[in-house]
């Protein structure tokens, strides 16, 4: 028991040093371009918290991410793996909008739930051909979710800028949906919205799912060994197909926080690539359900600082993606690093 | 006239946490057997992976013919004439035969080309020279175990070695096969002067074979001394550090009612070939039933049929009086079978999850483990962990470790312990003690008969005819899908008769 | 107290933002626009930032924010600000909004700006028609074909289509307008591909409105000695040889212009401009003088009295909105 | 309908096909390279970005193509390299060095083009040179085969060779077998006294100069400028086909050019009528649905040879 929180807490300290290790090469960087490393990460902290409305910001810009990680964790952990979430929050997307523009008198509350459920529905439903294609036909679902992705987001586009095309703005969108089902904004000016209570919720029961019931018991040991699982009573192949469907749900219903929340309408390219955002996430922290919303934060905080980076020191944004890169690399090299630099230490120490 | 050819002096290895070897000194003599025994975890394996260039020691020299040598990288070993047959076969499953065989040392064309005609020739005259059949053009994915040695061995000859190490080579044969290797290991000792050190756990062949066997526990060596001087009852103690008996087991007489039965059951291998052709047979409460035969001729498929984890062509399979033929490995489970299986590696157990993690498979829907059967009970887990970790005596430092991290005999307990701990009246038991050392299987002869005992339905499958010998109360032996023979065990039983009933000449039996 | 510090900083520099839903570098639409705020930077002195969005809808709301904040005036660039312009404007009243590419009403600071761009492209269709059967121009044949190569299938450029085809049955209505689009304003590839295919089918005038991905189109042309006609800005300097005329969407005309209304106190805050043929804000450009026409002067002369029908509303063109 | 068919498929389809496919088929013969050595590289589409840039700058620089076709191979060897360390001595996950890679090389290339050319979007001269076509006299007097052959960019024929050279590799060649040896089971391989890992840092670099090629063709001989994230996804694409492929140099080159074939005829397609979201789609959809047909060809067979032993 000890020794397990021993290697957390070392994880935990080694994932911070190889933090901070990556923004001093950040630092560097802007330093040979003749900036001031320390303004520009004052201005980046300070547009990432400094203000209700920044701290807001970064907020909202959580909610997608903490959708996705969690979705990519659910799936990655039973050893099937989806990286088709980008196609299923379109879907998603699209779903919670059609609902939000087709049954317009229901009560709010009822509305919204239908659009969610919608969402997650089709979502999954949508997850659910890779995963039998992946568990009957031993198709590669890597291959297959990625190709489904260009398949949904051009269906989509075909979508809004035909049969379901707006009238208003000349924008490839969808109507907006009805009032009553948008989302109430939480901090004045910002994205910010009730869905993150939501996501909290959703976070929590993944949470309580992965890690505390034998479904997320029998999960982690179908993708871990599958024989074993099958073996052991457990049948991988519907447990595969069952966390695909979640995976695929859970994508869903971040499309329809997208469309209820933020933009109230579907939109063509509604999604600047979510769901890789949040496959990053899940993969850095290891599919840990916790980690996933911290992490989400950190990533969050980092897009919405770099902005006011880039408007106080006039830092490029692409240097923005290199730092970022950086860091990716750093925390993803963070377990190989340590062992040869301790490897290096024990060496000095013979001599 | 012993000519000193390889000396380690004081090797130390250290893994983190564990000191595999602890200042080893060994000499191994110009042209000799040597046998190297000792319980799983001993560090056996280290240390000639150490010979073979594969681990650098933390401290300590080697020494080959008198000069010290240090071994760097396996090439270096080659190089050396040292040659090693690994515990798990390296070979390369999609390649044939002879790819394998001169893989990293092919003949070339024009210099960069393999010579694929070339490694045909090569695999053929080797073939021919050892004595050791094989057909170069088959892929190593489609053969035995039994020829994937003879290709590792082929393959260490191609590679010039003088110094042959063996690790564990009869843990996967058959008898006969064994015995062929054998007469191949003496041959190429006597006719072309080769030193073979081999690692087993089989005391019969250490005294069959080897000229000189050296003892190992706890990464120490204990004591070398020639074969000719030593007994079996002996090296069992060295090893163990107590008495070993593998005594007469005791078993009380009372079969009760049909548990188990098979009726014409049909099955297919993974390659889809009929694997299993017409097999029928009853396990009563209270028996071992056991399954004789060389391996690839259908009891593996059988035992995983029989657990629903394969597709049944057809036939029944009736348990406790029901018709479950149809059922998933979940519900034959539910209703009172359990499984050790044969290969821990493949599907007892998950080497990444905790040892807590893998004692619950199978149990995390039962009440005491699962309110609901969703909310798992963790500290019901554990409390069950800490249980069978005791009572089986798996040796760890705590439950929460990877599985992985256990040694195979430690694996194989976590495993049985997992299995005996459902209380199933059925128990279908294959190779329970592959690759463990003499005083695990004591432990686990004991664990299986107390199971018999109580009552129990046991089937039994096993490579080591001793063991089914041992164990059963009745031996089926089976060939080629189709059981051809069926004996009551008792002294009057011979070893000799029931291999014969294994093997395409069981007509001479008659 | 307040009062006073905006007077100080009226007398000294006016601030712009501008905010681009896409990129910078695209040689067209949004590099149009930076030019119009640079033109104002040079004639008047402000101050200016530029906020791109890559096309990232997760940063328009953000990034225009980030504007209003830093500007006393934003120009916001892009048809796809139409809902998040609508929640910022209000709440910040005392910025002034010019909002170019589409049409926003009821809101006091926000002035729209759009523009006639199948007028535009009327006349593209309508020149592109009369030169694919010219066949005294180099490398054109007599087969009544041309083509366009649209970036997105998305309502703007269906627009540009519309006008396009109009144009091209206006001079020949046996005229076969083949279109392809790319799927992507990004990639110049897949632009000389569509290109390439049109080609193929007869084409010999393409009219690429595709943004980044027109500048595959303009390669395509160069190695198969056929003709592009650009768009948004007067592409023809990049490549004079075989961009014969583009269709001009003069957004930094209209965008130096708002700026210099608001500047002398003109502009008619919340109303929308519109510019078509008749304002000069599109327009049929043919490069510099010192470039070698490739059009025939019968040719633009042609086009000149179609443009003068259009503003006389003797020609209607329909739109796609 | 005769005349929409005959729109749909010409040889101008062909054409198009041999085009749209090189930069996907030089880049899978390298993504294979590491697929074999059992390292899933989803950076690919980085790498052909950057390489797709170098190979801007080298020509530009130099007024060579052959330097711009060198820089892009040298920033692939780079870029390779440095993926390996991640993946093989780091031992990152793959999955995210890859995405990462993509995330950088996004970056890095905007952040050059603008600093060493200062422009943004996009950056074409008459001072790039670009990779010169090939012209083979003797094919143009037959139409069918001038058509389809002649006159393409040097690394069209480049790609052609390599799919040959790198099946000759693979499977004749000793280093061949120890790269598929070391992803199939590094452990055997290094028990015969043969690196696993060097053999895995070897398919990375070859992967980085195959994507540095793919990266230059895109850029200096199919266009001749550089413009931002032009590589669009076509490494992802390349991935695909790969997996189609299973890896196999001839069947993955077989992939790439149906994927092209699709791209092709989809874009015909429009002018019939189809919308163009649909027939871009089109690739994507297909290459599913190829997928599962192919799946349950393979299943049926084996029911059959099931039922063929069985007698
Ligand atoms: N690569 C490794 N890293 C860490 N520990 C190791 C490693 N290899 C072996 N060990 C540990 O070293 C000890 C000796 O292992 P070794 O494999 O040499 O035993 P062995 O005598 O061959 O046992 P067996 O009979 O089960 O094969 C064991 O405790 C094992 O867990
Ligand atoms: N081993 C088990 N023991 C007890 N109940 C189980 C077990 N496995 C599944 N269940 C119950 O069945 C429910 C439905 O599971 P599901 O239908 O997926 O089972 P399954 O995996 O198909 O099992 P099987 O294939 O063995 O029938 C589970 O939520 C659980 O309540
Ligand atoms: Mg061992
Ligand atoms: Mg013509």
């Amino acid at each position: 028991m000890i020794k397990k929180d021993k290697y957390k807490l070392e994880y935990l300290s080694s994932l911070f040093i190889s933090i901070a290790a990556a923004l001093l090469i950040g630092g560097i960087i802007m330093w040979l371009y003749g900036k001031n490393p320390l303004l520009g990460y004052q201005a980046m902290f300070a547009g990432a918290f400094n203000s209700q409305y920044r701290f807001a910001t970064t907020l909202a810009k959580m909610v997608p991410l903490v959708l996705t990680g969690l979705a990519t964790a659910v799936s990655f952990r039973s050893g099937i793996y989806n990286i088709g979430g980008e196609g299923q929050l379109y879907l998603g997307a699209f779903a919670a909008a059609y609902v939000g523009i087709t049954f317009t008198n229901l009560p709010g509350y009822l509305g919204i739930l239908l659009a969610v459920v919608a969402a997650a529905a089709v979502g999954a439903a949508y997850a659910y051909i890779p995963a039998v294609l992946k568990v009957y036909y031993q198709i590669d679902e890597v291959i297959t979710t990625i190709m489904l992705n260009s398949v949904a987001i051009f269906f989509t586009g075909y979508l809004v800028n035909y049969p379901f095309a707006t009238s208003q703005g000349k924008m490839g969108g969808t109507d907006m949906v009805a009032e009553g089902y948008q989302l109430s904004r939480l901090v004045r000016l910002s994205d910010l919205n009730s869905s993150i209570f939501m996501v909290a919720l959703i976070g929590i029961a993944i949470y309580y799912l992965l890690e505390k019931t034998t479904l997320g018991y029998d999960f982690k040991m179908v993708g871990q060994n599958k024989d074993f699982a099958d073996y052991g009573g457990v049948n991988s192949k519907k447990r595969m197909i069952t966390a695909m469907l979640i995976s695929g749900g859970l994508a869903g219903i971040a499309g329809s926080f997208e469309v209820l929340g933020t933009h109230f309408r579907f939109l063509q390219g509604i999604s600047p690539g979510y769901y890789f955002d949040g496959l990053l996430i899940a993969l850095i922290v290891k599919n840990n359900p916790i980690g996933i919303i911290f992490m989400s934060f950190f990533f969050a905080a980092l897009k919405t600082g770099s902005m006011s980076m880039e408007m106080a020191t006039e830092i490029p944004s692409e240097l923005v993606l290199i730092i970022q890169s950086v860091i990716i690399f750093f925390i993803a090299g963070e377990a190989g690093m340590k062992k040869i630099i301790k490897g290096f230490f024990k060496k000095g120490e013979q001599l | 006239m012993a000519e000193e050819l390889i000396r380690f002096e004081k090797i130390r290895k250290e893994f983190p946490g564990v000191v595999a070897n602890n200042d080893i000194d060994l000499t191994i003599n110009k042209g000799e057997i040597h046998a190297i025994v000792g319980e799983n975890g001993a560090g056996k394996t280290t240390l000639l992976k150490i010979l073979y260039g594969m681990h650098q020691p933390t401290a300590g020299k080697i020494y080959i013919e008198g000069q010290e040598e240090k071994i760097a990288s396996p090439a270096q070993a080659i190089k050396m004439g040292i040659g090693m047959v690994h515990q798990h076969f390296m070979l390369i499953p999609s390649f044939t035969i002879a790819e394998n065989i001169v893989l990293g040392y092919e003949p070339r064309q024009k210099s960069i080309f393999t010579d694929f005609k070339k490694a045909e020739k090569i695999t053929e005259q080797l073939q021919a020279e050892y004595g050791l059949a094989v057909d170069p053009l088959q892929k190593v994915e489609d053969v035995s175990v039994g020829i994937q040695q003879r290709i590792e061995i082929l393959k260490v000859l191609y590679h010039g070695a003088e110094i042959l190490i063996l690790d564990e080579p009869t843990a996967v044969l058959t008898p006969q096969e064994t015995e062929e290797l054998f007469e191949v290991i003496k041959t190429l000792v006597k006719e072309k002067n080769k030193t073979v050190i081999f690692i087993t756990h089989k005391l019969n062949e250490v005294m069959n074979i080897s000229d000189r066997v050296t003892v190992m526990r706890d990464g120490k060596k204990l004591q070398t001394m020639a074969t000719e001087s030593a007994t079996k009852e002996k090296i069992a103690e060295l090893m163990v550090g107590r008495e070993v008996l593998l005594s007469e087991l005791e078993r009380d007489s009372k079969q009760g009612q049909v548990r188990l039965e098979v009726q014409q059951l049909k099955a297919r291998d993974n390659r889809n070939l009929k694997a299993v052709k017409d097999i029928s047979f009853q396990v009563h409460s209270g028996e071992i039933l056991g399954i004789a035969g060389v391996e690839g001729n259908g009891q593996s498929e059988l035992v995983e049929v029989i657990a629903g984890l394969r597709e049944l062509e057809s036939g029944k399979i009736i348990i406790n009086d029901q018709d479950l033929s149809e059922s998933s490995s979940g519900e034959i489970r539910r209703n009172g079978v359990a499984h050790i299986p044969e290969d821990r590696l493949k599907n007892g157990m998950s080497k990444e999850a905790t040892i807590a993690e893998n004692l619950l498979m199978g149990k995390q829907y039962q009440k005491d483990f699962a309110a609901n059967k969703v909310h798992l009970k963790q500290q019901a887990v554990k409390k069950e962990a800490a249980n069978l970790i005791e009572e089986f005596d798996i040796r760890t430092p705590s439950a929460e470790v990877s599985a992985g991290s256990l040694s195979g005999g430690n694996m194989q307990k976590m495993v049985i312990a997992r299995e005996f701990s459902f209380d199933s009246p059925i128990l279908l038991i294959s190779q329970p003690t592959r690759g463990v050392d003499i005083g695990a299987i004591e432990f686990i002869h004991n664990e299986i008969m107390k199971k018999r005992n109580e009552g129990c339905a046991v089937l039994l499958v096993s490579a080591e005819l001793d063991e089914i010998m041992r164990l059963s109360d009745r031996i089926l032996t089976i060939y080629e899908g189709q059981i051809t023979g069926e004996f009551e065990n008792n002294k009057d039983l011979s070893k000799k008769e029931i291999g014969l009933y294994m093997t395409e000449k069981r007509g001479e039996a008659n | 107290v307040i009062l006073e510090t905006e007077a100080v900083q009226a007398e000294s520099e006016l601030k712009v933002a501008l905010v681009v839903s896409g990129g910078l570098g695209d040689r067209s639409f949004y590099d149009s626009s930076a030019e119009g705020v640079e033109w104002a930077e040079e004639d008047f002195g402000i101050d200016s930032r530029v906020l791109e969005c890559r096309n990232d809808p997760s940063l328009f709301r953000d990034r225009l924010i980030q504007g209003s904040m830093y500007g006393d005036v934003v120009v916001v660039v892009g048809f796809e600000f139409y809902d998040v312009v609508q929640t910022v404007a209000p709440e910040f009243p005392e910025v002034e909004y010019i909002y170019v590419d589409n049409n926003v009403e009821g809101y006091d600071n926000i002035t729209s700006i759009i523009y006639k761009e199948n007028e535009g492209s009327f006349l593209a269709g309508a020149l592109a028609a009369m030169m694919t059967t010219e066949t005294e121009v180099p490398n054109i044949t007599a087969e009544k074909t041309i083509g366009m190569v649209g970036g997105m299938d998305i309502p703007v450029i269906r627009n540009f289509q519309v006008g396009y085809q109009e144009g091209a049955k206006y001079i020949d209505s046996e005229t076969k307008v083949e279109t392809v689009f790319a799927g992507d304003f990004e990639d110049p590839a897949q632009g000389k591909e569509s290109a390439l295919t049109l080609f193929s089918q007869g084409a010999d005038v393409v009219f690429a409105a595709a943004g980044k991905t027109g500048e595959g189109v303009f390669q395509a042309a160069a190695e198969n000695k056929k003709y592009v006609i650009g768009v948004d800005a007067d592409q023809r300097y990049i490549n004079p040889d075989v961009i014969i005329a583009s269709v001009v969407k003069a957004v930094n005309v209209s965008v130096y212009e708002s700026i210099e209304r608001i500047i002398n106190d003109e502009l008619d805050s919340g109303s929308l401009y519109t510019y078509g043929l008749e304002e000069e804000g599109v327009y049929i450009g043919y490069g510099t003088e010192a470039m070698e026409q490739i059009v025939p002067a019968e040719i633009k002369e042609k086009v000149q009295t179609i443009k003068e029908k259009i503003i006389s509303g003797e020609i209607e063109v329909s739109t796609a909105y | 309908m005769e005349e929409i068919l005959l729109r749909i498929f010409n040889l101008s389809v062909i054409q198009n096909t041999i085009r749209t496919s090189t930069p996907l088929i030089l880049a899978a013969l390298g993504g294979l390279l590491t697929m074999q050595a059992d390292i899933l590289n989803i950076g690919m589409d980085g790498m052909i970005l950057i390489g797709a840039f170098f190979a801007v700058l080298g020509s530009y620089l130099f007024a060579s193509s052959l330097m711009g076709v060198a820089f892009a191979v040298l920033s692939g060897i780079i870029i390779g390299l440095f993926f390996s360390f991640m993946v093989v001595k780091l031992k990152a996950d793959e999955f995210i060095v890859g995405i990462a890679i993509n995330i950088f090389a996004g970056g890095l290339t905007v952040f050059l083009l603008r600093t060493i050319f200062g422009v943004k979007g996009a950056f074409s001269s008459d001072q790039i040179i670009a990779i010169p076509r090939i012209n083979i006299p003797f094919l143009e007097n037959i139409n069918f085969l001038n058509v389809i052959f002649n006159n393409h960019s040097v690394t069209v024929y480049i790609s052609w060779l390599l799919v040959i050279l790198v099946t000759i590799f693979l499977y004749k060649t000793p280093y061949g077998m120890w790269l598929r040896a070391a992803g199939e089971y590094p452990e055997a391989l290094d028990t015969v006294g043969v690196s696993s890992q060097l053999m895995k840092h070897f398919s990375s670099v070859m992967c980085g100069i195959f994507t540095g090629l793919a990266g230059a063709h895109l850029s200096l001989g199919y266009l001749t400028l550089f413009s931002e994230g032009m590589s669009a996804d076509r490494g992802f694409i390349a991935l695909a086909a790969i997996i189609f492929g299973r890896s196999h140099p001839v069947k993955t080159f077989g992939a790439a050019l149906l994927f092209g074939f699709f791209d092709a005829v989809g874009m015909r397609l429009q002018g019939v009528g189809v919308p163009a979201q649909f027939s871009k789609a089109i690739p994507y959809l297909f290459t599913v649905i190829a997928l599962f047909i192919i799946a349950k060809r393979h299943l049926n067979k084996k029911d059959k040879t099931a039922l063929e032993t069985a007698n």
